[in-house]
């Protein structure tokens, strides 16, 4: 065990999975005291957790943290591996349920309150566990949180169409569990470890034929939470029937992780490299699917649910490519993503409670009604096509810029391929801001905005779009040392075993 | 001659079969079935079949169980602890996912009287 | 002693593919049930009593009763 | 049709399991990690039985997480049959007189014998998940013999509650005191095979018992409560 070079004088990377854990077994103890307390204890932990992170930010991307839990070396205990990925995914996943905290202190009024806020708790740490986790059974109970905290906070509102969806939800969730436990069984079976960078390590060494079966179950298993193309049924029904403030998790923050989890598994367990162009044209496909959908819904929630399995689609396209500069643009999409995507459901939310419907056409004039809720919409609208000068240009731009250094013409096509899904996506977003903004309504209604508490988050949604659109160096430097640490196995055996 | 290699391949092979066939018939009962309390069923045989398969992957042919109860025998092999650490925890979490499951099942049936799969509303795509 | 645990297996098999076709979602979960159990015998066998009491304990008793009850509030037939 | 697919998705899945489990014979040792848990399970940790040792120790982490599965299950079954209407009192037809006077004298055993199990975790089979299901189902016999009984929602809250509190505190404490290792065991060892040994693990196992048994016996709690 060696001690010297595993800290630097920060503080420790389990606080960000425990402390959170702690405050969720203490909720129910603290609502016997005060059930008002109870809605400002996520904005609390979130803004501990975003502190610690943006702490270690700066010390992991010199050197990645290697926790080992128990006080045993790996691959004999459970670690952490708390490198540049971990962290910026653990910020990112802080960031967005801080600002998503803020807007559930108006936004939830009814139902059982106080486990709307242990769930929505857990499924937060759930997923820094996940990203942050370096053994694979682990990665699978942390999954396993996540996954049934989502089923229950779809199923929170409890109308029919949540429930169904809850169902629907869970049985296509278990079955996926299953396969990864399964594919979680033959790996420890074939190589005797279940710590990742130990089965890495011993991956090598064996032909890739054994290897491939577990690993087809484990990403099949795990491609049902990431929503990847003939995995993804659930999604739109989930998404959709959530309310806003979960959907906004969900879509952003949610799904990522399951992609993550995905790309960790293919880059750093398999060392993926003769499987990648079937999932480029995944990939593609998942994005056309995804935003034709989008595109013949009229039910706005239900067309941002689609269009986060285009973004998935682009993402995992940009993942598969597996050049430092592809997955740069991957994790960067991701961000955009989590920050385009979970600004149009807040305010869509508002919207949606404010005319009473999620139809697209009973938008109208909602650009008059409530203003800086429609700015927030477009902003995020326009953020996801990727137009300039928001978050979602640079990220595109440098998904089609890495896909055309490949030279090659297949990914010509698929650029092109790309490109007509961006214009569809462009086409209905545009046609629902035009619903806002432009169609009179038949009669006139009051301003009637949104209150503060959801402003507030809004804008610091709409301030981090624009920031990091105007400058993208405030995230590429980060950026770029995540994605060598994902593409870098024998860096990432090395940092956990000595 | 036959029988022995029945026997040799049933050694090898029984408890392979038993965790596969559990997965494939949980499998298969959650994709043909169409009521909602019997794929859940397929589900709970499902995740038997998958913990079966992980202690079996953990057997070591003459193993005992890995407790010292009697400290003077030592030096006997053990069966390897991680699987049966890790189906505990599996069992634990299937059980968490088949109540959950099944509440929801209730809710559906007593609210809106629904327990088949294919009432509820198809994908619209 | 392979042989018992082969009939074994083949019960549990049998019982299975007995909830895949009972109509009567009673007899289903008792199989399931049976299944269960069978498979912590087998735990037992395989040298893990740990988790041959948890699946009897919880696989076998607790999931069967969670079963039972949720059947008692829905319907008993499957259409 | 939709059985025919099926049916070609298992046959493909078949295919691929039987590819592959050709490589994982079976009865042989495979694992480097299991063999040196077992060599060095009992000086490292104190536990005589190996499998407490690795999922209270070795494994504490996934321990943890589990414990929270069921945590969020509990909490998500509530919400999901989450009434409106406060509880009425039905009338209940009462058990005959001697099942209710069998229930009441076997329900102090059982929870008795659970509190054994999950006790006893770290020296004989069993410990705090299977303690607390045995627990759990003294109270569906209360539930089914003795009808008209609850367990109070406030008590049973605080012991889940708590049972996760005393984890994390447990883990916290091994990391103020150890230097950075979450869930260090800093009590001392003791002897082996006695029952105050094994350092952090009996505490643990027993707050997972007492939570394990309150979140079962609420969920079957929950079930069984005739909402409307």
């Amino acid at each position: 065990m060696d001690d010297a070079g595993l800290f630097s004088g920060g503080p420790n990377p389990i606080l960000l999975v425990v402390v959170p854990l702690g405050f969720a077994f203490a909720l129910p103890l603290i609502g016997f005291v005060s059930k008002k307390i109870l809605k400002y204890i996520p904005v609390g932990v979130f803004m501990f957790n975003l502190v610690v992170a943006l702490r270690l930010l700066p010390l992991v991307l010199k050197q990645p943290i290697l926790v080992e839990i128990g006080g045993f070396s790996p691959p004999f205990c459970i670690n952490l591996v708390a490198g540049p990925v971990g962290i910026l995914f653990s910020a990112l996943i802080a960031l967005a349920g801080l600002l998503v905290a803020v807007y559930t202190l108006v936004y939830i009024k009814e139902g059982p309150e106080e486990k709307y806020h242990i769930l929505y708790l857990l499924l937060l740490t759930a997923a820094t566990g996940v990203v942050l986790t370096g053994d694979i059974f682990n990665l699978f109970v942390f999954f396993e949180i996540l996954c049934i905290s989502s089923y229950t906070l779809v199923a929170y509102v409890g109308n029919r169409a949540g429930i169904e969806s809850s169902v629907k939800y869970l049985i296509q969730g278990a079955v996926g569990s299953s396969l990864l436990l399964i594919g979680i069984g033959l790996l420890y079976g074939l190589f005797g470890t279940l710590n990742m960078a130990d089965l890495a390590r011993q991956i090598v060494s064996v032909g890739s034929s054994s290897a491939f079966i577990p690993m087809a179950f484990m990403i099949t298993g795990l491609g049902i939470e990431a929503a990847i193309f003939p995995l993804n049924s659930w999604l739109p029904d989930a998404h959709s029937s959530a309310p806003s403030s979960v959907s906004a998790i969900l879509s952003g923050i949610a799904i990522e992780v399951g992609l993550y989890a995905v790309v960790r598994i293919l880059f750093t367990l398999f060392g993926l490299s003769s499987f990648f162009l079937f999932f480029v044209f995944l990939g593609v496909l998942t994005l056309l699917i995804g935003e034709m959908c989008a595109f013949s819904q009229n039910n706005i929630k239900r067309m941002l649910a689609y269009s986060s399995i285009g973004q998935i689609g682009l993402i995992l396209f940009a993942f598969a490519i597996a050049t430092a500069y592809a997955v740069t643009g991957g994790l960067f999409q991701m961000i955009s993503h989590t920050l385009g995507k979970g600004l149009l459901f807040l305010a869509a939310g508002y919207m949606i409670v404010r005319s009473g419907s999620m139809e697209i056409s009973s938008l109208k004039g909602m650009g008059k009604r409530m203003p800086l809720t429609a700015l927030a919409f477009t902003i995020g609208a326009f953020s996801l096509v990727g137009l300039p000068p928001f978050i979602g240009f640079p990220s595109k731009f440098l998904i089609i810029r890495s896909a055309l250094a490949e030279e090659a013409l297949i990914f010509n096509i698929l650029i092109g391929l790309i490109l007509l899904g961006t214009v569809i996506e462009g086409a209905y977003f545009f046609r629902v801001v035009q619903v806002i903004y432009f169609q009179k309504e038949n009669e006139h209604q009051k301003r009637h905005e949104a209150p503060v508490a959801a402003l507030i988050p809004m804008f610091l949604f709409m301030i981090a779009i624009v920031a990091i659109g105007i400058y993208p160096k405030l995230v590429t430097g980060i950026l770029d040392s995540a994605a060598s640490e994902l593409l870098d196995r024998v860096d990432y055996i090395r940092s956990v075993i000595q | 001659m036959v029988f022995s290699q029945v026997i040799h391949f049933l050694q090898n092979h029984i408890y392979y079969i038993g965790a596969f066939g559990l997965i494939f018939i949980g499998l298969l009962i959650i994709l043909v079935k169409h009521n909602l309390i019997k794929v859940i069923i397929g589900l709970s045989i499902l995740e038997t079949g998958v913990n079966l398969f992980l202690i079996a992957v953990g057997y070591i042919s003459n193993g005992t169980a890995p407790i010292f109860s009697n400290p003077s025998v030592e030096t006997q092999r053990m069966v390897d602890p991680v699987p049966q650490a890790l189906v505990l925890t599996a069992i634990v979490i299937g059980v968490a996912v088949l109540a959950l499951a099944l509440s929801l099942a209730i809710r559906l049936y007593q609210h809106y009287g629904i327990l088949d799969l294919r009432q509820i509303r198809e994908q619209k795509w | 002693m392979i042989l018992v645990v082969s009939l074994l297996v083949l019960v549990m098999l049998l019982a299975a593919i007995a909830a895949f076709f009972f109509k009567d979602l009673m007899s289903a979960v008792i199989a399931a049930c049976m299944v269960s159990l069978i498979a912590s015998i087998l735990f037992y066998f395989l040298q893990a009593p740990d988790v041959a009491m948890a699946e009897a304990s919880i696989g076998a008793a607790l999931v069967t009763a969670v079963f039972i009850v949720a059947i008692r509030r829905t319907e008993r037939y499957e259409k | 049709m939709r059985s025919i697919i099926s049916i070609l998705l298992l046959a493909f899945i078949a295919w691929g399991i039987v590819t592959v489990i050709g490589e994982i014979p079976f009865g042989t040792e495979k694992s480097r990690v299991g063999g040196h848990y077992v060599d060095q399970g009992r000086e490292e940790t104190g536990a005589s039985n190996i499998v407490t040792s690795v999922v209270l120790n070795y494994r504490g982490f996934d321990t943890l997480g589990e414990v929270t599965v069921l945590f969020v299950a509990a909490i998500g079954l509530g919400a999901a049959l989450a009434t409106r209407r406060k509880k009425e009192k039905r009338e209940i037809e009462p058990a005959s007189l001697v099942l209710y006077t069998g229930c009441r004298f076997l329900f102090p055993l059982i929870l008795l014998f659970g509190g054994y199990i999950f006790i006893h975790g770290h020296l004989t089979p069993g410990g705090g998940f299977q303690g607390g299901a045995i627990v759990a189902s003294a109270f569906i016999l209360v539930y089914l013999g003795c009808r008209g009984r609850r367990i109070s929602e406030t008590v049973s809250k605080t012991i889940e509650s708590l049972g996760g509190l005393v984890f994390v505190v447990v883990g916290l404490v091994g990391l103020a005191v150890g230097g950075h290792y979450f869930l260090l065991n800093f009590l001392p060892k003791g002897e082996l095979n006695t029952l105050f040994s094994a350092g952090i693990i009996p505490i643990l196992y027993i707050a997972i018992g007492f939570k394990v048994g309150s979140e079962l016996a609420g969920v079957i709690d929950h079930l069984m409560e005739e909402s409307e």
